[in-house]
């Protein structure tokens, strides 16, 4: 790999310390036993069919003040911001694009993981997650709209406690509103880890980790995530990873479907808070206004009764 | 695709054949096109394949190398999959300009291949955590003539079929370190197991219907196809027939183009890929050990791009 | 309808205000901005902090990794500090590696952290010339309104004052390493190096000088970033760099001064308050 | 001076050819459908696929008004080399590979009758054994052949090396790998035989001035040699096309 000059870098040897703790490699099957106590709950107190969106869902718009539209989304400790610019002329493109362009890009926050740091340069990871979000984001926009521009999407995650790829989307599709960017529908997304026959909806990053291990046997495990567009009842994006059984999918898709529904009412709110918000706050600055020319008209009236007086 | 136009009408006239279960060039909406498949192609290479689907042209060449494992994994080897997009294709792949498309391919076959039901990576471990094979997966297109997942998944399981992996004669421990002594014998080495491999078949949605194997018109004339990757059976590829029935789970499924699908034609879309998945894996099995035995033979003619 | 006047005639409407003794948002022209901060908010860093200067945003995180010391230096740790400004921050900022002005604020930030000695590298030996702790220590920035490096060094001080490192024992015979994190140690720091931004602009003969400026008041200035920035340490000053803008006179450097100084006070006062609040949160 | 022994005592060389004596070739044009031209050319183990597209409209910065511009790329595959290579191009070696077999080939090319066109000429290396640049410019021409692009002649790039046998020179025809790898000095040279114009020379290593025109005259030899076996690869493809063509029409 070549230096980075524009950075400070490290030793080039240096691991995390938790490689030398005594847990650092455990067993499947010890991971496993982690993620539920004896009563099958999880290790959070939620109930495997339970979305952290449920009771924690914590979103606003208008978080970054140099955005045209913003979103913070925040799953319990999975933290996501998301920022959308005006639309610009594509760059490098000799022909003309019918279509407005999508570009989006997710990037993770060096300190955002807990099993590792991660590198300031793009990974695999980061560019598959940038093009599930632009697949996840196309079908709403109504890109026919702004015809060889792009609308720039970017997400940053600030922790990774699993379902990044859903809390950004939810995030995108806020942050899209926000900036009055044209959209069919609302988008959502939701994910689910299947270890076993065991769905865990919403996963923390404990449950994807251990949904992602191959066990020994030959049982589902895999990571699905599903974004819709609830009014429309269309799949706008789906991926999932592992290995698994028809009956699997078909499970976990109708229980996303759910999850995704469930979704929609509570972004509704926000943005109907979001419209409340600013409609008073312009109001408020039109009144100030008045206020502000009256003064000064009762003031000219003063100086021109002593200019005639004068 | 590059280059490629076609009026409404002839769009029209693609979708309607579809409709009536009759496609333009004569199949029917779940068959696929004739393909031509050759092994052990590339000579620098431990293991490669070339198979010919219509138009769409795909070279696999699969590289060893010894690396030291991953701390988290200190017993898998590893395979990396690495796509070139070959500026013969189309000159719009000249310079960087394949780059999108190769990293979303190659995304897609790792995400494929991660699951130990699809690939074991412990047959790659030589002593564990200390050395292991990295097997670098090199895809070259050298022509899309439609439907590259489904043609590149074929061509990799095929050309890991093919690899040869030389056994260890000896292994000095030195400190830390191991030392390895490979067999030089090019016959003195073991084959790897990748019955489960993977297959993709991307179902193109055309009007209110899917097909497997689409040509690059119909591509064309769709905005979203379903790309499912369904673990294969490892019985149609051991020349015993006593392994068990196998295979049949789903790996991947992705989502391909700007538009959507509702919950039902997706679900019907991945049923139908893994009725046609597992029949392509059936016919893969027969030809390459067909072509195994004639190589076994030695009545194997070598025909590489000659023919 | 100030939102077009702003767009069409910015340096009249900078103007305007500057003119009636005003700053267009409202403050007088020494006045700071609030400042809102919250520690450990990140679990997944071993110690992190989130800063907010008006609008402006930075988090901080750092992790901790072991590494060999380089061999020149056997006795001293490593502390990585990056400034990182991606493109969501502003739309000055464009997707790939980090551009001139990210590396100029990351070089400054960094210069200031070792000048300062706030962390003495010794401290972060283990071993001698075997094994020692590196500090990563990354400042994002969601939300760039100006006083950039502010915002960072007050998130990174914040972030620093709340790390404790993990006990670890090395076995010089078996090289083996073995960590306990139940039984953690804070990690010593020395004095506490804040930062101050100022804009410097000229109308009509007359100097100006606006303290905490925001991101476009930066842009009238004429600067990238900040035109003016001195760095105060426990009362005694630490650093002092002036980018463009207008010139400078000793006057204005002397008020600069005065503010700067101030604002160290205050702004230790808010670290410490919220280290306190921190400790004495029942949950931690 | 002797170097490394590349002759036995019967004077065969190392893969048992005689010093005058090219490796096999085997060729075949049109192997592709979508490019304009394509061609496959086996020299040896070294095998290489040359793809033409054009002529068509030049890019506006490009563009020449007196004459076509010819667009060039090298790409080796990442496993045709023993060793596995990171990247199929764009490394400096590729780039100057390309800058030489556009120099080539354009000086084979009826250039001034495509003014303000281009024409892109991608050859991709599937198996390197030494001589890649050889077979690069051989399978280029016959793809620009099979494009239908009027050339002047064929060009044809052959290299040549020099060893000593009884204390007397022998150039040797050709190059593989083994041979290149030994040390010895390679000259390439690509030329269009029948007119006897020389398009590039490039050498490798030293070589005293006495012996300059031996290994020349063997290497433009080679040329002429390959000239032979692509002109018959030609009219056999085009015999094949006629028939074959007319009885589909017909």
């Amino acid at each position: 790999m070549p230096l980075d000059y524009r950075r400070f870098n490290g030793p080039e040897d240096s691991v995390s310390y938790k490689r030398f703790t005594k847990d650092y490699l455990k067993s499947y099957d010890e991971l496993y036993k982690e993620l539920l106590d004896d009563n099958g709950v999880r290790k959070d107190g939620r109930a495997l069919s339970e979305a952290r969106s449920m009771c924690m869902f914590f979103a606003r718009t208008d978080m970054v003040s140099q955005a045209k539209g913003s979103a913070y989304v925040e799953l319990r400790k999975t933290k996501v911001v998301c920022s959308v610019f005006d639309p610009r002329e594509i760059p490098h493109q000799n022909e003309f694009s019918q279509l407005g362009q999508i570009f989006c890009e997710v990037k993770f926050a060096p300190f955002s993981c807990p099993r590792r740091r991660r590198p300031h340069a793009p990974d695999a990871e980061e560019k598959a997650l940038s093009v599930a979000l632009r697949k996840a984001l196309e079908p709403t926009v109504c890109r026919h709209l702004f015809p060889n521009y792009q609308v720039d999407v970017f997400i940053y995650i600030l922790e990774h406690d699993g379902a990044c790829l859903s809390a950004a989307i939810n995030a995108a599709g806020l942050a899209l509103a926000d900036a009055a960017v044209p959209m069919y529908d609302i988008v959502t997304a939701c994910s689910v880890a299947i270890v076993g026959d065991r769905l865990f909806v919403d996963p923390t990053e404990a449950e994807e980790h251990v949904a992602t291990i191959s066990p020994e046997t030959n049982s589902n495990h895999g990571v699905i995530t599903m974004s819709m567009l609830s009014e429309l009842k269309q799949i706008s994006d789906f991926t999932l990873i592992g290995s698994m059984d028809t009956e699997c999918v078909n499970t976990a898709m109708d229980i996303l479907e759910k999850e995704c529904e469930t979704l929609v009412p509570q972004i509704q709110k926000i943005l109907v808070t979001n419209v409340v918000k600013s409609f008073e706050q312009r109001q408020r600055l039109e009144e100030e206004a008045n206020d502000r020319e009256q003064a000064l008209n009762i003031k000219m009236e003063e100086w021109r009764k002593l200019l005639n007086a004068g | 695709m590059a280059g490629l136009l076609l009026s409404p009408t002839e769009k029209v006239f693609i979708v309607h054949g579809v409709q009536e279960d009759y496609r333009s060039d004569g199949r029917s909406n779940i068959d696929y096109r004739p393909m031509e498949l050759e092994t052990d192609v590339v000579s620098h290479a431990s293991g490669s394949a070339r198979l010919r689907l219509a138009n769409t042209d795909i070279l696999v060449g699969v590289k060893t190398e010894i690396d030291v494992p991953s701390p988290e994994n200190p017993d898998l080897g590893k395979i990396e999959f690495f796509v070139d997009c070959s500026a013969n294709a189309t000159p719009e792949f000249e310079g960087r300009g394949g780059e999108q498309l190769a990293i979303g391919i190659s995304n897609l076959m790792q995400r494929a291949y991660h699951s130990s039901q699809a690939f074991n990576l412990k047959q790659l471990c030589i002593f564990e955590s200390k050395q292991c094979w990295k097997l670098y997966v090199d895809i070259l297109i050298l022509e899309c003539g439609g439907n590259l997942c489904d043609a590149v998944s074929l061509a990799v399981k095929a050309a890991l079929f093919n690899t040869r992996i030389p056994f260890v004669k000896a292994a000095l421990m030195d400190g830390g370190n191991v030392d390895l002594q490979l067999s030089d014998d090019p016959y003195d080495s073991k084959l790897l197991d990748v019955g489960s491999a993977p297959l993709q078949v991307t179902l193109c949605k055309i009007g209110d219907k899917c097909v497997v194997d689409p040509s690059a018109e119909e591509e064309s004339c769709s905005v979203i196809s379903v790309i499912v990757g369904i673990t294969g059976n490892s019985s149609c590829f051991s020349e015993d027939n006593s392994s068990p029935d196998t295979g049949g789970k789903f790996t991947t499924i992705d989502m391909n183009g700007p538009g959507s699908v509702a919950p039902k034609t997706l679900k019907d879309a991945i049923n139908q890929g893994r009725v046609a998945a597992k029949l392509l894996d059936k016919s893969l099995g027969e030809a390459l050990l067909r072509e195994r035995q004639e190589s076994v033979k030695l009545k194997k003619y070598s025909y590489g791009f000659l023919k | 309808m100030t939102d077009i006047y702003k767009l069409i005639h910015p340096v009249k409407y900078f103007n305007d205000y500057v003119s009636r003794q005003v700053r267009p948002d409202g403050r007088e022209f020494h006045e700071q901005r609030n400042i809102k901060l919250n520690v450990n908010s990140i679990k997944s860093a071993d110690a992190s902090a989130v800063v907010k200067c008006g609008n402006t945003t930075v988090v901080c995180g750092i992790k901790l990794e072991l590494a060999t010391p380089k061999a020149e230096e056997p006795d001293l740790g490593f502390v990585v500090t990056n400034i990182e400004l991606p493109p969501l921050c502003s739309s000055k900022y464009r997707p790939g590696p980090p551009s001139d002005n990210a590396q100029v604020t990351s070089n400054l930030v960094s210069d200031i952290i070792i000048n300062s000695k706030c962390i003495d590298l010794k401290d972060l030996c283990i071993a001698s010339d075997k094994l020692a702790w590196v500090l990563y220590c990354d400042m994002v920035c969601m939300d760039n309104d100006g006083g950039l490096v502010d915002a960072c060094l007050i998130a990174l001080m914040a972030s620093l004052k709340t790390l404790s490192l993990p006990t670890v024992t090395y076995d010089s015979e078996t090289e083996e390493i073995t960590v306990d994190t139940s039984v953690t140690t804070k990690l010593n720091v020395h004095g506490l190096p804040v930062a101050t931004s100022f804009a410097m602009y000229t109308q009509e003969q007359r100097n100006i000088i606006l303290a905490d400026p925001s991101s476009y008041e930066e842009d009238m200035c004429g600067g990238l970033g900040a035109n003016l920035i001195i760095c105060y340490n426990k009362g005694f000053i630490c650093g002092s760099q002036k980018f463009g803008g207008s010139n400078l006179t000793t006057e204005c450097e002397r008020k600069a001064h005065k503010i700067a100084k101030g604002r160290a006070q205050i702004v230790e006062e808010v670290i410490n308050v919220c280290l306190k609040n921190y400790q004495n949160e029942p949950n931690q | 001076m002797p170097g490394p022994d590349l002759l036995s005592s019967q004077g065969l060389r190392l893969d048992g050819r005689r010093p005058n004596e090219l490796r096999r070739i085997r060729c075949k044009l049109g192997v592709f459908a979508q490019p304009d031209g394509s061609a496959y050319l086996e020299q040896g183990n070294t095998k290489v696929l040359a793809a033409v597209y054009g002529p068509h409209q030049a890019s506006k910065s490009k563009s020449l008004q007196d004459g076509v511009v010819v667009n060039c790329q090298y790409s080796m595959a990442t496993f045709s080399t023993g060793e596995r290579k990171n990247h199929p191009r764009g490394d400096r070696k590729s780039q100057e590979m390309s800058m030489h077999l556009r120099q080539a080939l354009t000086a084979a090319i009826k250039t001034e009758l495509y003014p303000r066109s281009q024409i892109d000429i991608y050859v991709e290396v599937l198996q390197a054994d030494g001589g890649a640049y050889c077979a690069s410019v051989n399978a280029a021409t016959l793809a620009l052949i099979d494009a239908g692009i009027p050339l002047r002649a064929y060009a044809c790039a052959c290299s040549a090396s020099m060893a000593w046998r009884n204390g007397q020179p022998e150039p040797l025809l050709d190059v593989g790998h083994v041979e290149e790898a030994a040390g010895g000095v390679v000259l390439t040279v690509a030329s269009l035989p029948s007119t006897g114009s020389i398009g590039l020379i490039e050498m490798s290593h030293r070589l005293h001035m006495d012996y300059f025109d031996v290994v020349l005259s063997r290497a433009m030899q080679g040329c002429k040699d390959i000239e032979v076996i692509l002109d018959r690869a030609v009219r056999e493809h085009l015999a094949e096309g006629w028939t074959k063509q007319d009885v589909v029409v017909i």
